[in-house]
């Protein structure tokens, strides 16, 4: 097991982590959370092929899309506060398996 | 023999890197680089520890004179060792915590807040051979450090248990993510005319005088002013300091997150708004006012951490006088002057700074119309969105009875 | 190196999982900082230092305030906090569901020969060159990034506003 | 101090930043606006100023400094900046006139709510006008133009809520409009001839003698010449903005603006636009001097418009009552001076005229705004009088203005300048014809303008506003004053004694030798000028009128001629008769063709689609409609057992999305792909 593979092993078991918090959890934000340390697990493997890749490969491809991926978490961040406090309001709590009403 | 060398070489420039080496050179090798580490970490913590008690000291005393009073005058000499009576009888009281309160995070909160108010110290660059850390993106790990202290308020707020406390958190959150905006979009022009996030490349670019005697200070240029003063605002914002200092109201919130803090920890929220304070000064002088460089060519001489002081005792000296002078602001007034006023000033001062950089090539006639036209940008907007903000807003009068 | 690594795993994994376990929303929004955090240190770890402090800078100075903000708006007082407990049968699913995933994924990692480069020196990617990949070939893609930031602040103050007609009423 | 040609842009830029920033201020800024616009224009004065000193040290060349605006497959069209005598006279001319104006308008506006929006127009106007003098080429020339058009409208229709005003901008723009046709129809042809529309562009541009070699030598149908034929289409632009007859019905109307707009477009900019382009393209109205075989000449199609029009002009402001419509005559009639000075020949002479025009012509204007200012904006002579007495410096500079207007002689630059115009007439060897129409001219000028000084500023007051009237403040005086000054001396630099002007402006366009072949045409118009003044003074200063109710002298002695004077010799009903009635024809046609012709098809169409529609219905719905109601149920009844798949509960989603992974990567894996 070489260095990389390590670092995949952790991002794995982060992903899976916060696959089970959101799977788990019936808090929406506790549910986004998760989201957000799947999203990290994914950015980690990013970097961790970045780090590691063979010598002349594209020179800052995975730093890049680590920091865009960043950018689009905040603006992801902004919009769940604002569907998390709209839910709120409509429903008085923030039970994930609550919010049905779109159910066909 | 000092006129021949170059003056980063004088010895008085060079004095603090010989009293490292002298230290380090009794240590084996290989523990070198770790003896010079903790070296910067001992030497931060004791200059800016005694840097924060003689503040204090500064500060009642100027604040004293002001108001018409002497300020502390009793211990010791003019009172200078009133600072450690302060420091023993803050360690020795009692420490409270309530018994509803999150035990942890009521630890936590002035730990975390001293230690990220002094992690950004270490990109300052205190001298021109005194950095503790040359990172490459330096501006970007101060700001990073400085963001985590909004965390600690908010835990002291939130783990206190108590509404006064939690409702400052939140305002104090509200504050701090405010001018957090302008305090990063003031620094933006900076870093794009230096074309680096190097504490150290920043300075440099500000070395260099015209005609021996103007500095290329970026506080001279009109960006560089309209982004100074929005820096100092934003900071002053950011350290919690007055007018700004609503999250520890005393008349509303009887002192906000700090209510249920005593002892030594409430010594420690201190000790953090000053390094905070200190912080950012240091931040605007590397930024705006050239870090360690002297502002005319003759006086170079002076060893650079002197005159780093100098300006850092200055803006320091202009904190407390802001302090005495101004009245505290509103809470909507606070929110409305963040978003309505500095945060657009900055963005269009960002534009300012891009035709600067841009308009560089310009000279003869063509160099007025650049100082022209980068002022105007900067008065015109001043003056249009200042009008705004105060539109239908009297100047209060006073009767009395 | 592979002290530091390992160190940095277990503090990533270890507040994960507290994160994941605990009662408290504010004490597992605190823990997911200290997760991110570790992400950071992480990066930092692996010589990203500009995409590290950006961690820092975005999710412990940023989307934890939002976080922060979420629960707290969201909150009754302690007296009528409700008590989020999840069905048995549906924790149980979720851990198997994860287990799964993590059985394939570690089996898919540990079965490819991964070519990799070790020997590579860290923080090999300067400010200055990755600055212009930003501002040269990737221009385009930072100016979406831009208009999206935007819409999607926009998008948050209008779902976040109360409804124009006040049917809802104050929660 | 000097400025070269790639610089130039600057002196237009300035008016332009003080429009934009008089743009984005609000309301109150009154000072922000008016500030940046008077600075502005000082800069402008003083960037002209050394560009002056430029052109002087080369006086015979044209510095230019071209560049490529944007190109269409190989054509690249090019702009450019030019300087010559010319440009750097007019530019400090304008500018300093200008500046002038702007300084009056301080005071003329002062009360006026929309101070900002004006001095925003104000500074867009210069800006355009400044725009026209720099540019080399056509093009910007047009654009330029174009944007002199659209500010004045703005300003002369300022006070828009008045129906007058608006009217009077939208005659304005619209008769300019119709000259513009012909300008942008020049343009495009001699673009298509010569693929550049670059005046001086090292032997390349239009004006050079290989082009002109080249234009002078086509000919069209009917025996005129391609420089004739294009250098006409451009006179016509040059007609509708320097209000030459037949389009000069504007200008008088255009006197409904507020009156620094009035002189600003009377005395410095707009209608000198149009003998500036003439004098512009003159190369190219020469070309066909020298050939005898043509039938017409272009120039002596514009000595013929001149003449009519400075004879027109003076006879009507004769008739007129209103102070400000006698200057806008007045204005016609000079403009046709100077046309008749470029048509004969004398290049120097239109532009000498041009200069101390605008000099005089801007303080009458301004010297009336004051009078309009004291006495409440009455402007009807008839109910003014006697202000000499209560407005002495406006009444001073006013007669200073008047007497070098109607070429008082020796002292007053207006005498200078209209001698070179009559002796260039008398040596041009086509015709007589235009020096006598200038020469009758001559007595009418002096005539009227004695009538509007006797019963403006003589005798009693005759309403309650003139005899409240009283001096207006120094902001409004001083530029009065200096404008005065100027109407004086300006004169002595194009005297036959020391022709400074003539023999700078020469340079290479044209022959420039000012013509004076003896005293006998100067003894003639002197004598012609005490005649104007003589008669004016016996009708209306030797007996003052009493009351404002008191029929016109002259009305009296010729009812017939002074009434068709007064009507303006019926033009814009002899316009509206014609042009509008066939316009209005015109609409009736396509009315009645939209209505009845095309109307008539297209409703054919739409029933025959109606027939087709009902029929596809039919068909629809008894044919098709079976087949799919019954594919419709099935699938409806699958959609229901879908739709119980769909909790809407986002845990389940998710759990389905891990489940559905991990059988797709165990898959993979166990098929070996990984």
């Amino acid at each position: 097991m070489n260095m990389l593979q390590a670092c995949l092993l952790l991002s794995s078991a982060l992903f899976c982590i916060g696959l089970v918090t959101a799977l788990s959890r019936s808090n929406t934000i506790l549910v986004l959370l998760g989201i957000e340390i799947m999203l990290n697990a994914a950015n980690l493997n990013f970097i961790a092929f970045w780090r590691f890749s063979p010598a002349g490969s594209a020179p800052a491809t995975g730093v890049i899309f680590v920091l865009f991926s960043i950018a689009v978490a905040a603006a992801e961040a902004a919009v769940w506060l604002a569907l998390v406090i709209a839910l709120y309001r409509h429903q008085q709590n923030i039970r994930l398996q609550e919010a049905t009403r779109l159910k066909g | 023999m000092i006129a021949t060398l170059p003056p980063a070489e004088s010895w008085l420039e060079r004095f603090p890197l010989l009293v490292r080496d002298w230290i380090t050179g009794h240590l084996p090798e290989s523990l070198g680089w770790l003896a010079v580490s903790l070296l910067a970490i001992v030497v931060i913590l004791a200059a800016f520890g005694l840097l924060f008690a003689y503040l204090t000291l500064a500060e009642r005393k100027i604040l004293g004179r002001i108001q018409n009073r002497p300020g502390p005058n009793r211990t010791g000499w003019f009172g200078l060792l009133q600072p450690f009576a302060d420091g023993i009888k803050a360690v020795t009281k009692e420490d409270v915590v309530p018994r509803e309160a999150d035990a942890v995070l009521h630890f936590l909160a002035p730990v975390l807040l001293v230690a990220m108010s002094l992690l950004g110290l270490a990109v300052i660059p205190f001298g021109r051979h005194l950095l503790a850390a040359n990172l490459e993106a330096g501006v970007l790990y101060f700001f990073a450090a400085g963001a985590a202290t909004e965390l600690a308020v908010f835990m002291a707020g939130w783990a206190s248990h108590n509404k006064y406390s939690l409702l400052a958190a939140m305002r104090a959150l509200a504050q701090l993510i405010s001018y957090e905006l302008p305090l990063l979009l003031s620094v933006v022009p900076v870093v794009m005319l230096a074309g680096s996030l190097s504490t150290t490349h920043i300075v440099d670019a500000q070395g260099g005088w015209t005609f021996g005697w103007i500095p290329h200070w970026h506080v001279l240029t009109p960006w560089g002013f309209a982004g100074f003063v929005m820096f100092m605002i934003a900071a002053l914002a950011e350290s919690n300091r007055s007018p700004f200092d609503l999250p520890e109201a005393e008349s509303e919130l009887i002192a906000g997150h700090l209510t249920e803090y005593s002892g030594f920890k409430y010594a420690l929220f201190f000790m953090a708004e000053y390094f905070g304070m200190c912080g950012l000064s240091a931040m605007a002088v590397t930024l705006f006012l050239g870090g360690w460089q002297a502002p005319c060519a003759f006086l170079e001489f002076i060893p650079s951490y002197v005159w780093f002081t100098a300006k850092l005792l200055t803006l320091l000296l202009g904190f407390i006088w802001i302090r005495a002078t101004l009245p505290r602001l509103r809470m909507d007034q606070l929110t409305r002057l963040a978003w309505k006023f500095l945060v657009p000033l900055t963005l269009l001062n960002l534009a300012n700074a891009a035709f600067w950089s841009l308009s560089a090539g310009w000279s003869g006639p063509m160099h007025w119309v650049r100082w022209a036209i980068a002022l105007t940008v900067v008065v015109g907007p001043f003056l249009l969105l200042g009008r705004a903000l105060t539109a239908g807003v009297a100047p209060r009068t006073y009767r009395y009875a | 190196m592979n002290l530091t690594f390992a160190l940095i795993a277990f503090l990533i994994l270890a507040s994960a999982v507290l994160a994941a376990t605990r009662r408290d929303l504010i004490h597992s929004a605190l823990l997911l900082v200290g997760n991110w955090l570790g992400v950071a240190f992480f990066y930092l770890w692996a010589g990203a230092e500009f995409v590290a402090f950006a961690q820092a800078l975005v999710y412990v100075g940023a989307i934890s305030m939002v976080v922060l903000f979420a629960v707290l708006l969201t909150r009754r007082m302690r007296t009528e906090l409700p008590l989020l407990v999840a069905t048995r049968d549906r924790v149980v699913s979720a851990v198997l569901g994860g287990a799964a995933v993590f059985g394939v994924l570690a089996v898919a990692v540990l079965r490819t020969p991964l070519d990799t480069n070790p020997a590579k020196p860290a923080g090999s990617v300067s400010m200055l060159s990755l600055g212009q990949q930003l501002m040269g070939p990737q221009a385009a893609a930072v100016l979406i990034v831009g208009v999206l930031l935007t819409v999607s602040l926009l998008g948050a103050v209008v779902l976040a506003s109360s409804d124009a007609d006040g049917k809802e009423g104050a929660p | 101090m000097n400025l070269s040609a790639s610089s130039l842009w600057l002196i237009p830029a300035l008016p332009l930043l003080a429009a934009a920033i008089g743009a984005l201020t609000p309301r109150g800024g009154r000072s922000l606006a008016s500030g940046a616009a008077i600075i502005a224009m000082v800069g402008a004065l003083g960037l002209s100023v050394a560009a002056l000193g430029t052109a002087l040290a080369h006086p015979a060349a044209h510095l230019t400094d071209n560049f490529t605006w944007f190109s269409i497959g190989t054509d690249a069209v090019r702009l450019g900046w030019l300087l010559d005598p010319l440009t750097a006279f007019m530019a400090v001319m304008v500018s300093f006139v200008g500046l002038l104006i702007f300084i009056f308008s301080l005071g003329y506006m002062k009360e006026d709510a929309n101070f900002t929006r004006f001095f925003c127009f104000l500074s867009l106007f210069a800006a355009a006008m400044l725009g026209v003098l720099v540019a080399n080429s056509l093009l910007l020339v047009f654009v330029c133009w174009e944007l002199v058009g659209l500010a004045s409208y703005l300003l002369i229709g300022f006070w828009f809520h008045k129906p007058s005003a608006a009217a009077a901008a939208k005659k304005a723009f619209i008769t300019t409009r119709i000259g513009d046709l012909g300008l942008l129809l020049g343009m495009l042809w001699l673009y298509h001839v010569r693929g550049t529309l670059l005046f001086y562009d090292g032997g390349n541009g239009v004006l050079e003698p290989s082009s002109l070699a080249l234009l002078s030598h086509g000919k069209i149908a009917g025996g005129i010449a391609l420089s004739t034929a294009i250098g006409l289409l451009i006179f016509c632009g040059a007609i509708g903005k320097s209000g030459q007859f037949p389009l000069h019905v504007w200008l008088p109307d255009a006197m409904e603006g507020p009156t620094p707009v009035s002189a600003l477009i009377h005395a410095a900019t707009m209608v000198a636009a149009g003998v500036f382009l003439i004098a512009r393209v003159y190369p190219l109205m020469l070309a066909d001097q020298h050939l005898a075989n043509v039938s017409v000449h272009a120039l002596t199609v514009v000595a013929g418009i001149g003449a009519i029009t400075a004879l027109l002009g003076a006879a009507i402001a004769v008739g007129q009552n209103d102070i400000k419509r006698v200057l806008a005559f007045s204005t016609v009639s000079q403009l046709g001076y100077m046309m008749l000075a470029l048509g004969v020949g004398s290049w120097v002479a239109a532009i000498f005229h041009l200069l101390t025009h605008a000099f005089f012509k801007a303080l009458l204007f301004l010297g009336a705004g004051s009078v309009i200012h004291a006495a409440h904006h009455e402007q009807d002579m008839r109910r003014l009088g006697g202000l000499g007495r209560r407005m002495k410096i406006t009444f001073a500079t006013f007669a200073v203005g008047m007497m070098a207007l109607a070429g008082v002689p020796f002292l007053f630059s207006g005498f200078w300048s209209k001698e070179g115009i009559l002796h260039a007439a008398h040596a041009w060897p086509v015709s007589q014809l235009p020096l006598i129409a200038g020469l009758i001219a001559v007595v009418l000028t002096a005539f009227y303008m004695t009538r509007l000084v006797a019963e403006v500023f003589l005798g009693s007051p005759r309403s309650d506003a003139a005899s409240h009237a009283h001096e207006n403040s120094p902001v409004m005086t001083v530029p009065l004053v200096i404008l005065a000054i100027g109407a004086v001396l300006l004169g002595l630099i194009g005297t036959p004694a020391w022709p400074w002007l003539q023999s700078n402006l020469g340079g290479v366009v044209v022959p420039a030798e000012s013509i004076f072949e003896g005293p006998g045409l100067m003894v003639l118009s002197i004598v012609l000028v005490c005649l104007g003044l003589g008669v004016g003074w016996a009708l209306y200063g030797w007996r003052k009128r009493r009351d404002a109710f008191a029929p016109d002298p002259l009305a009296v002695a010729m009812p017939g001629v002074f009434a068709a004077l007064a009507a303006k010799l019926g033009f814009d009903e002899f316009y509206a008769l014609t042009f509008g009635r066939l316009n209005q024809l015109l609409a009736v046609v396509a009315d009645g063709l939209d209505r009845w012709v095309w109307g008539g098809i297209i409703s054919g169409v739409a029933w025959m689609g109606e027939a087709l529609g009902t029929f596809d219905r039919e068909m629809d719905e008894s044919g098709l409609n079976g087949g799919f109601d019954a594919a419709s149920e099935k699938l409806r009844g699958v959609g229901n057992a879908y739709s119980r798949a769909q909790t809407g509960e986002a845990h389940g989603y998710l759990r389905t999305l891990a489940v559905a992974f991990v059988v797709l990567a165990l898959l993979l894996l166990l098929g070996g792909v990984l």
